[in-house]
């Protein structure tokens, strides 16, 4: 049977969750239960929406280093305009998603790295943020924690919400002409551009939803932690990009994979928990991090060299 | 007070963790060793049965929430938390509790009720270095401000008992406000670009841990050395004694001292023994003056930071007073 | 004569200018396209022909004259060029390269919208690629990453011709089979044919005269941006073609070396897959690897290079030089001048104590424009300044200015035109008489009778030793097909 | 106008030009008196950022996906690790800097043996490095500060002729580095490695090689800066390289040069580098708080960039 790369893509990030919940349930059976997958995956929620925003704009060849910091500014929004008198909050959060989509604009039109134009939007985002929330606060509203601590029968509300993230987005990506064309853009922008596409009109697309995305990160944030500060999600930058790589992503050719994305961040958030379980002294509690980041990716090189023999029998 | 015995009856099954969100700094390494020296000498006596220590890599509250969930899935009966954000680990610890578990916050607190509190008035601690600079020159003068890392709330309380401090004292002015992000690199630097626009300062006030890099911008810059409050960490108290020892340099030194994690250790621990202990402690703030700069001097460990570690019967102490 | 100018106008480009700086890409030119046709498009590298295609395509805008779509004028741009039918593939293969078949038919062909547009897609693709290479054996949901790159041709051409509703009018082919093999190249001629019988128009470019005669009504010549000679096919032979392209017509005087195969080999290698026959090369012999395309020749030239050459360590004596024939892959550095993408292979010798000397660069590079007519007022220009063919052939200098005694070439004369290639023949052979040893993977029987000594491949291995007179195409055909009975 | 267009392609022109505007709209803000102190301490902060944006530009111009995140933390290590084995005395401050250096080599190494040999993208590949560092850092001194030996502290704070010795070691390294890009066939090797690296590796350039020295200098110049920043500073602390992460990569980017890949300039790092510190300094002069500073500071980056941009050319 012949795979293809799209499959492989899939496969190896989806093993080493696998591998890797497995020993989280070996070390710690109460994790193997409702509550307990649950709390192993509700933060992964927010994570997974971030990482799927990073993934569209490394679908166009970007990268987004202001990921963090907009989806702390997207926490702020909730947790203060959002909740006091939501009409204002809906208009911020269009506002932002029009600035994202104006930074693609900008991007394509000037032809600009998108590293430098989204480290520069970093400090934007950051600066609007401690404006809103000089020091932390604000309250998450009513539906938004409603809906992250709701406990739907038999599967936890996280896993639930990270297959309903992995399908909507993989419909979206890989399946509709929408998302052909976003990807199209990444491969081979040049023949979008001959087969008579607006490739701008793609790249504003793109940002917007990947903006749409993040907004929904940093609602689906505040609605667990109950409030926000404008630091609380700087580490989204980098936790998506890793994401979206460990789910089999790459930085260009527009080779992207939605649920890749979103089993990467769950594995990346059970990485956390797998070392919080193995009771390590404190001196190396950061560098096990590391070393397990580590590990799990050597895992990927593994998966990846058994399905190359696989392929050449 | 309950003798040593009952609480070693009730409590030496019980298993403490400690969910601390930043090691960066000197202070938080001082604040884990305090915890290690208090806590490995309990578990020896079996007062309590485990007192783990977790550090997450970055100041995240969001990878805190995750690691205080974690915390509830392994059986934890008491959770000590240094939060990396007052409010945003509220749902984390709302599970926690609903699990049974008590949780004491210290140092970085946490407002959800269902938590205990060791707070540290910070703003009285903003406020007593303008005092602290009213009595020492009447007359006022200007001063620079160098505030910590923007968006957290230590930051935000300090600055607002400086601001409250300066409005009593009007004879103070602040020229400048920098953010040192509690990094002495980074404090220097913003220093040192601000600093030649600025007319004579006649203070400094600081967050800790940024008065030796305030001091260095300014000799940098051959500007006459201003009154630097500093933070207790150990090289500013020697920069202090250089000056001291030199022309009589004065100032004055404040900070939060790190072995307050034993304290909440031991509030856990009576907690866990069936005490009632209020939701609200405060413990004071170490200060160091020019008297006894000396003999703080002396107890603190070479580049540390000035510490006070608890007993349990300090922590009695503490909780009764509170009463 | 009078049939033909009586059809309708598809497209009719006149009086067209185009400048890239300095250079005058196109300086006048004129192009009619009518229906029912297929107009031949010739001319040296350089000589604009890619660039009066992208000026009717509607991705270049002229800086003089019209274009006019079916007649009517007024609108130019992509939009308005597809909206009147009009398809092209590009010399620059443009196909985006992660997604599938379809998926890329869906790219090409906006009216392919709505549900199930992957099904669709699916059968009109697959079911043009049976029209015009039948029996091709392309999985249609394969990625494009997957294919090798006369797949990814034959995919281009097929989304190219095929109509969802209504035909295209006019498809545009520049160098279609450069990447092909005789076989497939023929199956496309024979498509053209047949859409052309049908009232559409093709406009075909191509080095390779000998399809340019048999399959087209018309033939335009281009030189220096400007078209010297349209004439029906029928009045042109191939000698009165090179000369109109302005190329002085040589008869082939090659003299086959005596046989060099005594002493050590310089470079050999096992039989590959533990199949076939084992690879030997010898002191200045010329060495072709035939067979059908894609089965194992590229593959073979990258192991014999890679096997002799460190990624860890700088070689101190450079023995081994590789031609790439896929060169936005592994040729041309886009960014840099055409100087640079020249030296960049005999930095050391150009050096002293690891510093470049610019100087001994510049003379170099000035040397080697002239010997084989770089078209480019300025080495400084970037590369991808140049015509196709000319960057292939400052790819082929690079390799030939090192010091390497072994030169492999991975079918380096795609896109290259025959006045050049007549040169780079000679170039070969003086080289190969004066002790380099050539490995020549070709696609075209042309250039494989020129060889030594020829290694036919099938299915990733070496089935067939053909030497001397034994090169012939029947004797490659054979092997590539039957192997076995020719070892 | 030729001579225009030339400084016009020049992408490093753009960050000078905005440092200019940015400390004359400073100094203007005293009236001049600032001109000279705040020049000096430009110039010593900036040439921290120049050291480690040296070699991040060398690791950018790898290619795509090419960037070092364990900057900070090698930072944090060699303050740490050098100034607890010099521990005060003067004698030591070779030994010191070679262990820096060697330290350096050792992480840009162990960066490149889990890029290469585990096939980790090089972003994840060095977070995890960083962190493992990091942990190194804190296990070796526990974040205790450890005085840099006089002569060395006293070298690091002091100018000569009125230009800080710090801005002095950046310079050199910054010649070296420039001689290196720009005259050697090593530069020649990561400009065309970034471009392709197929093409590269059909060329006959080691990549493998070329690439290993590349993460090494970077490492090593991390070492270095982190070295002179702990001794400038008066002892290393573990939070000590936190600002050169986003620092290092916006100096280079800003400078001009070519995320992709295969196009980098030096000046254009001294310019952002400059630019960096006085952007900062000029919105702390007029007395903005944090949040509109971030704002600010985001936009003024945008705007250069915006100016600068498009230098799409064909020569
Ligand atoms: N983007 C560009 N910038 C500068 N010069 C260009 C550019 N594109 C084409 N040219 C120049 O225009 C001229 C015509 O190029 P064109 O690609 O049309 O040639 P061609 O006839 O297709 O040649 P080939 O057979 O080699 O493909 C060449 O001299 C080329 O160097
Ligand atoms: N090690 C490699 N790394 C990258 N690409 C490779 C490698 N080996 C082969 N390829 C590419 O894979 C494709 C298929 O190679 P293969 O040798 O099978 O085909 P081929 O015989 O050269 O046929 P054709 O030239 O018609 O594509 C080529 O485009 C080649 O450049
Ligand atoms: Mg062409
Ligand atoms: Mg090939």
């Amino acid at each position: 049977m012949k795979i293809s790369s799209g499959t492989v893509r899939l496969i190896i990030p989806a093993a080493s969750l696998t591998l890797l919940l497995a020993a989280v349930f070996y070390m710690q059976p109460r994790a193997m239960s409702y509550t307990g997958l649950n709390l192993l995956f509700n933060l992964a929620v927010p994570i997974a929406l971030a990482t799927v925003a990073q993934m569209l704009i490394m679908a166009v060849n970007d990268l987004d280093l202001s990921m963090g910091t907009f989806v702390s500014f997207c926490a702020c929004v909730t947790a203060t305009f959002l909740q006091a008198s939501p009409a204002i909050g809906v208009l911020i959060f269009l506002g932002a998603i029009a600035a994202y989509a104006a930074i693609g604009v900008v991007i394509h039109l000037r032809e600009l790295p998108s590293i430098v134009v989204t480290l520069g939007m970093s400090f934007v985002w950051g600066g609007l943020a401690v404006l809103m929330l000089p020091s932390p606060g604000g309250e998450a509203p009513g539906w938004a924690r409603w809906l992250m601590t709701s406990r739907p029968p038999f599967v936890p509300m996280a896993i639930v919400a990270s297959i309903v993230i992995a399908l909507v987005t993989h419909f979206l990506i890989m399946r509709s002409s929408v998302g052909v064309l976003i990807r199209g853009v990444g491969g081979n922008v040049r023949s979008v551009e001959r087969a008579g596409w607006s490739v701008i009109r793609l790249r504003a697309g793109t940002y917007a939803l990947a903006g749409f995305f993040a907004v929904l990160s940093g609602i689906a944030l505040v609605g667990l932690t109950t409030s926000a500060d404008a630091n609380i999600a700087l580490r989204y930058t980098l936790l998506s990009i890793a994401g979206v790589i460990l789910g089999g992503g790459e930085f260009v050719g527009g080779k992207v994979s939605p649920i890749g994305a979103v089993i990467g961040a769950l594995t990346l958030t059970l990485a956390g928990s797998f070392l919080s379980f193995m009771r390590i002294s404190p001196d190396w509690q950061i560098g096990a991090q590391g070393a397990i980041l580590i590990v799990v990716l050597a895992l990927r090189l593994f998966l990846n060299r058994l399905e190359k023999r696989e392929k050449s029998r | 007070v309950a003798g040593p015995v009952s609480a070693l009856a009730d409590t030496s099954g019980k298993k403490i963790a400690l969910s601390n969100n930043y090691a960066g700094n000197s202070w938080r390494q001082a604040m884990l060793t305090s915890w290690d020296k208090i806590t490995k000498d309990a578990v020896a006596k079996k007062v309590v049965a485990a007192a783990d220590p977790f550090t997450t890599a970055e100041n995240q509250a969001t990878e805190q929430a995750a690691q205080i969930q974690n915390m509830i899935l392994q059986g934890y009966d008491a959770i000590v938390v240094n939060a990396a954000s007052p409010t945003a680990l509220n749902g984390a610890i709302k599970e926690a509790c609903n699990a049974g578990i008590t949780v004491v916050s210290f140092d970085g607190i946490v407002t959800e009720p269902c938590a205990w509190r060791i707070a540290v008035d910070f703003k009285a601690m903003g406020e007593s270095q303008v005092e602290y600079l009213a009595k020492k020159m009447p007359k006022g003068g200007n001063l620079l401000e160098i505030r910590g890392l923007a968006g957290v709330s230590v930051d935000d309380q300090i600055h607002a008992g400086i601001q409250a401090g300066v409005q009593k004292n009007p004879q103070f002015k602040i020229v400048g406000s920098v953010n040192g992000d509690w990094a002495q690199d980074v404090a220097q630097r913003a220093v040192a670009g601000i600093l030649p626009s600025l007319p004579e300062i006649a203070a400094v006030v600081t967050q800790g841990g940024d008065g030796y890099g305030a001091a260095q911008a300014f000799a940098a810059a051959k500007r006459p050395t201003p009154t630097i409050v500093m933070g207790n960490r150990e090289d500013e108290l020697v920069w202090w004694k250089q000056q001291k020892d030199k022309d009589g340099y004065e100032t004055m030194s404040v900070s939060i001292a790190p072995g307050v994690s034993t304290l909440a250790f031991w509030v856990a621990q009576q907690i866990l023994d069936g005490k009632q202990v209020k939701k609200d402690l405060v413990v004071p703030f170490l200060r160091i003056d020019q008297g006894n700069l000396e003999t703080n001097l002396a107890s603190t460990q070479k580049g540390g930071v000035a510490n006070v570690e608890y007993a349990l019967e300090d922590a009695q102490k503490v909780i009764s007073s509170a009463k | 004569m009078n049939e033909v100018t009586a059809r309708r106008e598809v497209v009719a480009a006149r009086g067209i200018k185009v400048t890239f700086g300095a250079v005058k890409a196109l300086d006048g030119a004129d192009l009619v396209i009518h229906a029912g046709e297929c107009v031949g498009l010739v001319g040296h590298n350089g000589a604009g022909k890619s660039t009066i295609v992208n000026v009717i395509n509607g991705g270049l805008a002229p800086h003089a004259g019209e274009v006019h779509y079916g007649g009517n004028g007024g609108q130019h741009g992509i939009s308005a060029a597809r909206a009147s039918g009009v398809r092209c593939v590009f010399q620059e293969l443009s196909l985006c390269p992660n997604l599938t078949v379809n998926e890329n038919a869906r790219i090409m062909h906006a009216e392919l919208a709505g549900w199930n547009w992957r099904v669709r897609a699916l059968a009109l693709v697959e079911r043009q690629l049976q029209d015009i290479f039948p029996g091709h054996g392309i999985d249609c949901d394969s990625t494009i990453d997957d294919l090798s790159i006369a797949e990814r041709q034959m995919v281009e051409i097929a989304i190219s011709f095929a109509g969802l509703r209504d035909k295209p009018k006019l498809v545009i082919l520049d160098e279609p089979t450069s990447s092909l093999d005789a076989g497939l190249a023929a199956q496309l001629m024979a498509y053209i044919r047949r859409f052309v019988g049908e009232g559409g128009s093709v406009l075909l470019i191509s080095h390779i005269l000998g399809e340019i005669l048999s399959t087209s009504d018309r033939i335009v010549v281009m030189k220096d941006g400007r078209v010297v000679a349209d004439r029906a096919a029928s009045a042109f032979s191939t000698r009165s073609l090179v000369e109109a392209m302005g190329n002085v017509v040589r008869e082939q005087e090659w003299l086959r070396s005596t046989d060099k195969r005594g002493g050590e080999p310089v470079l050999s290698m096992p039989p590959r897959r533990g199949q076939g026959l084992a690879f030997q090369a010898h002191r200045g012999e010329m060495i072709g690897l035939a067979g059908l395309g894609g089965h194992g020749q590229t593959e073979m030239l990258l192991d014999l290079y890679l096997s002799r050459n460190s990624n860890w360590w700088p070689a101190r004596r450079k023995e081994i030089a590789f031609v790439a024939g896929d060169r936005g892959l592994n040729g041309t550095f886009p960014l840099w001048s055409i100087l640079k993408n020249l030296s960049i292979a005999s930095l050391g010798e150009l050096s002293s104590r690891s510093l470049v000397d610019r100087g001994q660069e510049g003379m170099l590079g000035d040397g080697w424009k002239k010997r084989i007519e770089i078209r480019t007022p300025d080495m400084e220009n970037r590369i991808l300044s140049l015509s196709g063919g000319n960057q292939q052939k400052v790819l082929f200098a690079r390799a030939l200015v090192t010091t390497a005694r072994i030169v492999l070439m991975d079918d380096p004369m795609r896109g290259v035109d025959v006045g050049t290639k007549q040169e780079v023949y000679d170039i070969l052979r003086a080289e190969a008489a004066s002790g380099r040893t050539f490995i020549w993977y070709s696609t075209e029987m042309d250039e494989i009778r020129l060889c030594d000594r020829v290694y036919v491949f099938r299915e990733g291995a070496i089935v067939a030793e053909l030497a001397g007179d034994e090169i012939s195409e029947k004797n490659v055909l054979e092997a590539s097909f039957s192997g076995g009975e020719a070892a | 106008m030729n001579t225009a267009r030339l400084l016009f392609s020049r992408p490093w022109i753009w960050s000078f030009a905005a440092t200019t505007v940015v400390w004359v709209v400073t100094v203007v803000f005293t009236g001049g008196a600032s001109s000279l102190g705040l020049s000096q301490a430009a110039l010593t902060f900036a040439a921290f950022s120049v050291i480690v944006g040296i070699g991040q530009m060398f690791v950018i111009t790898l290619g795509p996906g090419n960037i070092d995140l364990s900057v900070p933390a090698t930072m944090t290590l060699s303050g740490t690790l050098a100034l607890k084995l010099m521990d005060v005395q003067d004698s030591m401050i070779a030994v010191g800097l070679l262990l820096s250096i060697l330290l350096g080599l050792a992480v840009g190494i162990g960066n490149y043996v889990l890029i290469k040999l585990l096939r980790i993208p090089p972003i994840i590949a060095t977070l995890s490095m960083s962190f493992i560092i990091q942990s190194t850092a804190i296990w070796a001194n526990r974040g205790l500060r450890i005085k840099p030996p006089d002569i060395l502290a006293s070298f690091t704070t002091s100018n000569l002729f009125g230009i800080p010795n710090i801005a002095i070691v950046a310079l050199v390294l910054s010649a070296v580095a420039w001689v290196l890009l720009e005259k050697t066939i090593y530069g020649r090797w990561i400009s065309a490695i970034g471009q392709s690296t197929f093409a590269a590796r059909m060329t006959g350039i080691p990549v493998d090689g070329t690439r290993l020295a590349t993460y090494v200098l970077c490492a090593v110049l991390a070492s270095i800066c982190g070295y002179l920043l702990a001794s400038f500073s008066g002892g290393a602390a573990l939070n000590m390289g936190a600002e050169y992460l986003l620092m290092s990569i916006a100096v280079v980017v800003i400078g001009g040069t070519a995320v992709a890949g295969g196009n980098s300039n030096i000046p254009g790092i001294w310019g952002a580098s400059l630019f960096m510190f006085l952007v900062v300094s000029m919105l702390n002069t007029y007395g903005f708080g944090a949040g509109f500073r971030l704002i600010l500071t985001g936009l003024i980056i945008i705007a250069v960039i915006l100016v600068a941009g498009g230098r799409q050319s064909n020569r």
